[in-house]
């Protein structure tokens, strides 16, 4: 009740948390994908980079105009993540040195130029290097006209190209075999990225952008497996944290907007990654300990013995990533499982080989066949 | 020349390199209809380059690949592919369903959805491999032949009439390497040829009928019993010169 | 690698000739290199012609965000007297400046012997605010440390000086009355500046304005919603007049608030744009300290009264 | 000594302490990580800052440097649970201690002028001026000392521990089995990289300590494989971008520090454009040549393999070898003709034959194309 008081008795607090909420939206959405192709960093890179555009447009126009201001922002942007993709592409180099070395060179070249700028005469250059970086608790009505319009335009291109941006973010090679250039789908989603990180740049500044185009998705990714739902909850996640973000700012003297919705994104991401099903460090612990206590080294023989015997060979060996003594899915602790083989291997039932692969010994397998459990465990190896 | 009617792929003086390192050198290659065709040779041999450059994903320096007598890009419905499987990331939160499904999209065309039609040809590709049961499971929930057949499925919704495969056998269980194997001389029984690279030779003249020995250069091509011989495979998995004199 | 290695520096050395600049005569006269283009002035009008001043942050250049160039190594090494603000306006470089002294270079910290007092201390963390320049009559104190300096470095100018530095405390008296006469022009009630971040402290310390700023001083520090509501509320309540951008934020942060108060059915103006951190450019009134000091007081009285 | 020759001497040594620990960084995919620890060494500042309530701490220093290490053990801390990817733990990781650094400033030091520009000197320009001074003897400047000394433990730590590090960045597992633990490697690696940032950081400044850190090893990777040639190569390219970059600044009167990292960037694009086997320029004229030459080879390898066979007459026989060959029939002109000019084969009874010469560069290029790929395929499994 308070709380819907609040909202409609400030104004701030509507605009702010609104369009922190759209923003969030947006970029968890777009950040999904960037997440997926490992460009998350992406955001702080263009952020940087961004600033020899800010100021070629301003030693061509003499005045501070945002708008050609992010036009500027936004082709160095696009530039610096064409050379990121083109070094990647033509050279051995690993995406992150690449993007490293992008955005320190253009942030290098961009100080080369402000301090060429502070040279001219009568050019009142100010603060060129902090303009177009927006802060969230400045937003303002037309900055949330700016993000619904172009967010509206990024989730329809998402929803359009769906099966597209689907199938090269799994399998690029895939998807070129189909006829499906995996080569523009990717320039596509790399631009879309590239574009709502320079509009956060310009409501939100660069922190809380470079964190709302990574933490929704990651969060997201913790409680679904499926990539429409993990989208639409990176939104849902970017959102909630925009508004609770904002409110918690506006209840609170002195509380930055921008930093206060990262640390909500930041405790979604934490509570993700603990508490999730299925992937959440807190089952993994409980279903570890089941694991445990179901495990034993009888088990465990029978089950190399059962793979061995799939190659007609009870000495064949195998890695330990493929001994699956029983069958809980996901439920795997290779670390206990290596020393409940360690311990075999003390008794010489089992022995690990030059390749780190484990093989049964002769008396493991006489000790197996003689075993009253065997004939009854059937392994199914589809599992 | 031969006349294109009779081979169904024809790879004629190809050359592939990366950098300076030549990894295929001046292939030339038929293939006929119907056939289980195993592409052998030792590691860094160039077989999944071979594959790749057949299907136009890495560009090679000289040579030309036809499909029934013309270019790949006119044929590319025809073909289906699938890739190695440790070339993608398992943790992609989707479905066995919806990888399956990835297969018509080919068919569907840019933009267009998949319809129902497209996910009944889905589920029963999975049934082939006899996956149906995993049909809603993350992908990631897999075991490694699982992951195969999910693969094997995705090809076989394409509904093509010639098949690429990359190391479908590497790292699967011997119940998946049955069942893959039995699918794939199913697809020959239909008339539909098949191209597997492989690495177990023990298993070669047991599972294919045509095979091709690689070794950067091309060794040998032909049906099994002619050509995979013990010399053509010295030849192949020497690593000398002196093989020239054979 | 050798091909390279030529080719490279061959490159640069096409670069530097095309660019290259010349060198400054020695003429003479006595090399003051000062940080702000406020102290800039100040050496200006004090030194007179016995000086050459070299500003290193031109008109418009935000002290916070302050990017050396390479031509700036040269005129700190030729400098016979560096002066600097101090109070940690010029970040760690203020450090620097001051060990300087006795390195055949004399050093002015123009707000040293300002008394404990005077100064604006920020309660929680102990440290000062340097925007001392908007108090004219704590300018005026200050500048006693410059001419100082100026006459030891050459004595045989001290006549010159003294007239120059006379006439400066007379030209900044009379600008303190002006301010303050001005200043009555605005009633009591709406002594009241708003901008966007807190530099104006030392102004309406002297001359009773309540000063009130969206951000803090570090350019790294954020307003939260709470900031702009309050401050919102603040105007709606006491009916301020105006608020005000800087020449050197972005006037985003001073758009909000306007929108925030326009939303309580109040409508508060923009007032104008003050100089805060920079003198104005020339060319323009506000080139001179005197000049932007002016300028400011008229903006905000102009737009309060 | 003037502040020029200073500026030089600090900035080739940077460039050279910053690309040691550097090349390991690119080796181990971690680049980012310097990007990450500009940013988070804020909170460092901060909080020392709050605690000794003095700007010209030097503890204010040792904070960055602490939280440069923090921001390393977390990012792995959240990589490690194998549900985050490295990329997107650098992401979520550094918000959100730079927005908790943001926030301690705007609650407890909003009348302080603090940031991470102010308390690091991060200006070289300015550098000369930052005395040493021992018993009141000027010795020169102090950024010579504090990143002479970052340099000196820095190439202490790669020679002494060169073998380990080497190993962790080809196969960490190999490593582990060897009794080499990964994570103290790992620390120790992250630590120089933490003091090298800080340091550098009040040398030249923001982020382009990144591109003294990233841009020479990945130019130095570009010409080489061999990782102690890459360590001098990378150090080599470190001090001529620095002397050059100082050299334009000067010429156009702009910053330094900025001109050195888009020398970094130049440098970069040369090699990338010109390098002798990875270049770009080599890439493109190499395939126009390879075609033929290659083309030179098979039909050498040809000829050889049916050399004396039963077949010799028909795949050999000057009418009919372009049927066996399936190329135009003027490629093969051509070739041929070239090859007869080298003296590789000769026309015997209408049948191609090879020369000694021809026979033993046929065997030689086979040989080496050999090796070639299986080199290659040892690259790859690495």
């Amino acid at each position: 009740m308070n709380l819907i008081e609040l909202f409609i008795n400030d104004y701030t607090l509507r605009i702010v948390a609104l369009g922190s909420a759209l923003l969030g939206m947006v970029s968890g959405v777009v950040g999904s994908f960037a997440v997926l192709k490992k460009q998350g960093l992406l955001g702080d890179a263009v952020s940087h980079a961004a600033l020899p555009g800010i100021a070629i447009m301003f030693i061509l126009l003499q005045t501070k105009s945002t708008e050609m201001f992010m036009l500027g922002a936004l082709i160095a942007g696009l530039l610096a993540t064409g050379l990121i993709v083109a070094i990647e592409k033509n050279t051995h180099i690993k995406t992150d040195s690449a993007m490293a070395l992008v955005l320190s060179v253009f942030f290098g070249f961009g100080l080369v130029l402000l301090t060429y700028i502070q040279k001219i005469p009568n050019a009142n250059q100010a603060g060129l290097d902090k303009f177009i970086f927006g802060q969230a608790s400045t937003l303002l009505r037309k900055d949330i006209y700016t993000i619904m319009i172009i967010g509206a335009v990024l989730l329809f291109v998402i929803v359009l190209f769906w099966k597209e941006f689907k199938l090269v973010t799994f399998d690029s090679d895939y998807a070129d075999s189909l006829g499906i250039s995996s080569k523009k789908v990717s320039l596509l989603i790399s631009s879309m990225i590239v574009i709502s990180i320079i509009i956060g740049l310009q409501t939100v500044g660069v922190i809380l952008m470079s964190a709302m185009l990574v933490a929704p998705g990651v969060a997201a990714r913790q409680w679904t497996d499926k990539l429409s739902v993990m989208v639409v909850l990176a939104g849902i996640f970017g959102a909630i944290s925009g508004v609770v973000g904002t409110v918690i700012s506006s209840s609170i003297q002195k509380m930055p907007t921008g930093p206060s919705i990262v640390i909500i994104i930041s405790l979604i991401v934490i509570g993700s990654i603990i508490f999730s099903p299925n992937r959440g460090l807190l089952l993994r612990a409980i279903r570890e300990r089941n694991y445990r206590k179901n495990i034993n080294e009888d088990n465990v023989l029978i089950n190399l013995y059962e793979l061995a015997m799939n190659h007609k060979d009870p000495f064949h060996s195998h890695q330990i990533g493929a001994i699956k003594p029983i069958k809980t899915a996901g439920g795997k602790n290779t670390k206990y499982l290596e020393n409940v083989l360690l311990k075999l291997q003390e008794k010489g039932f089992v022995k690990r080989d030059y390749f780190d692969e484990w093989a049964m010994t002769q008396e493991g397998i006489v000790y197996v066949e003689k075993h009253p459990m065997r004939k009854e465990m059937q392994y199914d190896s589809t599992n | 020349m031969t006349k294109s009617n009779n081979y169904v792929v024809e790879v004629e003086d190809m050359t592939v390199a990366y950098n300076v390192k030549p990894v295929l050198w001046d292939i030339d290659l038929k293939v006929p209809k119907g056939v289980l065709m195993a592409i052998v040779g030792p590691n860094g041999a160039g077989k999944s380059t071979m594959l790749k450059a057949m299907l136009d994903l890495i560009k090679p320096i000289s040579g030309s690949v036809l499909f029934n007598g013309q270019s790949y890009y006119k044929q590319r419905k025809r073909i289906g592919f699938v890739p190695q499987r440790g070339s993608v990331d398992w943790d992609f939160p989707t479905t066995v369903l919806d990888v399956v499904l990835m297969g018509r999209y080919g068919h569907v065309g840019w933009i267009k959805r998949t319809t129902a039609k497209d996910k009944s040809y889905a589920m029963d590709a999975l049934k082939k491999v006899s996956m149906e049961d995993f049909a809603k499971r993350q992908i990631s929930q897999l075991s490694g032949g699982q992951q195969q057949r999910v693969f094997i499925a995705r090809a076989l919704v394409q509904d093509a009439d010639i098949y690429f495969m990359d190391e479908p056998f590497q790292g699967v269980d011997a119940k998946t390497e049955r069942a893959v194997i039995e699918i794939l001389k199913e697809l020959r029984t239909l008339g539909k040829t098949v191209l597997v690279v492989h690495h177990d030779l023990q298993t070669v003249k047991e599972y294919f009928d045509y095979v091709t020995l690689l070794n950067t250069q091309l060794i040998a091509s032909g049906p099994v019993e002619e050509v995979f011989t013990e010399e053509n495979l010295r030849k192949a998995y020497r690593s000398t010169g002196k093989i020239l004199k054979g | 690698m050798k091909k390279l290695a030529v080719l490279l520096i061959s490159l640069v050395l096409v670069i530097s000739f095309v660019g290259c600049t010349e060198k400054k005569e020695d003429n003479g006269k006595i090399k003051v290199v000062a940080t702000t283009t406020m102290l800039a002035d100040m050496v200006r009008v004090i030194g007179g012609d016995h000086v050459e001043v070299d500003g290193l942050m031109g008109p418009g250049i935000d002290p916070h965000l302050y990017k050396a160039s390479a031509g700036d190594v040269s005129a700190m090494q030729d400098a016979d007297i560096v002066v600097f603000n101090g109070l940690h306006l010029e970040g760690k470089m203020g450090e620097i400046f001051e060990n300087l002294e006795g390195n055949d270079k004399s050093v002015v910290v123009i707000t040293k012997g300002i008394e404990e007092k005077d100064l604006i201390t920020d309660e929680s963390s102990e440290g000062h605010d340097p925007h001392i320049w908007f108090d004219v009559l704590q300018w005026k104190k200050s500048s006693i440390n410059l001419y100082n300096e100026l006459i030891e470095f050459a004595p045989e100018h001290k006549d010159d000086f003294k007239k120059n530095y006379d006439n400066y405390m007379d030209e900044l008296d009379e600008l303190d009355s002006y301010v303050k006469a001005q200043v009555e022009k605005v009633n009591e009630d709406s002594r009241i500046l708003i901008t966007a971040h807190d530099a104006f402290a030392y102004f309406g310390k002297a001359y009773g304005f309540e000063v009130r700023g969206l951000q803090g001083i570090s350019t790294s520090s954020e307003a939260g919603t709470s900031d702009v509501k309050s401050l919102a509320d603040y105007i709606v309540e006491h009916k301020i007049k105006a608020i005000f951008i800087e020449s050197s934020v972005p006037a985003k942060n001073i758009e909000a608030l306007k929108e925030a108060v326009l939303a309580q059915g109040f409508n508060v103006e923009i007032g104008g744009e003050l100089y805060s951190d920079s003198l104005g450019t020339k060319g323009t009134d506000a080139e001179t300290y005197l000049g932007t000091v002016r300028a400011n007081i008229d903006t905000i009285v102009n737009a309060l009264k | 000594m003037t502040a020029q020759i200073e500026i030089l001497i600090i900035g080739v040594i940077v460039a050279v302490a910053c690309t040691i620990p550097g090349v390991f960084l690119v080796l181990r995919k971690m680049a980012m990580m310097t990007d990450a620890i500009t940013h988070t060494i804020l909170l460092g500042i901060i909080g020392v800052f709050l605690l000794v309530h003095d700007l010209n701490s030097p503890l204010l220093i040792v904070g960055a440097a602490l939280v440069g290490l923090l921001t390393v053990y977390l990012v792995e801390l959240v990589t490690k649970t194998k549900l985050v990817s490295e990329d997107s733990a650098i992401g979520i990781v550094f918000p959100l201690l730079f927005s908790i650094a943001i926030i301690l400033i705007s609650r407890y030091a909003g009348k302080v002028h603090i940031d991470t520009d102010s308390v690091l000197l991060g200006e070289i320009a300015f550098a000369p001026f930052n005395r040493m001074k021992i018993f009141g003897v000027d010795i020169g400047a102090k950024a010579m000392y504090s990143m002479g000394v970052i340099l000196i433990i820095n190439l202490a730590l790669v020679i002494i521990f060169f073998k380990e590090l080497k190993l962790s960045v080809f196969d960490s597992k190999l490593a582990a089995v060897l009794g080499f633990s990964p994570i103290l490697i790992e620390y120790g690696l992250m630590a120089s990289v933490s003091v090298t940032v800080v340091g550098a950081f009040e040398a030249v400044g923001s982020i382009l300590v990144i591109a003294f850190m990233i841009g020479p090893p990945i130019t130095a990777y570009m010409l080489t494989d061999n990782l102690k040639l890459m360590i001098g190569l990378s150090a080599g390219i470190g001090a001529i971008n620095a002397i050059l970059g100082f050299f334009i600044a000067n010429a156009y009167d702009v910053s330094i520090a900025g001109s050195m990292a888009l020398m970094t960037g130049i440098s970069f694009i040369i090699v990338f454009i010109f390098a002798p086997r990875r270049g770009l320029f080599t890439v493109i004229r190499r395939r126009k040549n390879q075609k033929i030459d290659f083309a030179k080879k098979s039909m050498l390898f040809h000829i050889m393999n049916h050399e004396n066979t039963d077949r010799e007459n028909i795949e050999n026989a000057v009418d009919n070898i372009y049927k066996h060959l399936n190329w135009s029939e003027e490629f093969i002109n051509r070739i041929i003709k070239n090859l007869i000019q080298e003296k590789r084969i000769v026309v015997l009874d209408n049948i191609y034959k090879l020369t000694d010469e021809g026979r033993e560069y046929t065997i030689r290029s086979y040989e080496e194309i050999v090796e070639s790929f299986s080199e290659e395929s040892q690259k790859m499994a690495r």
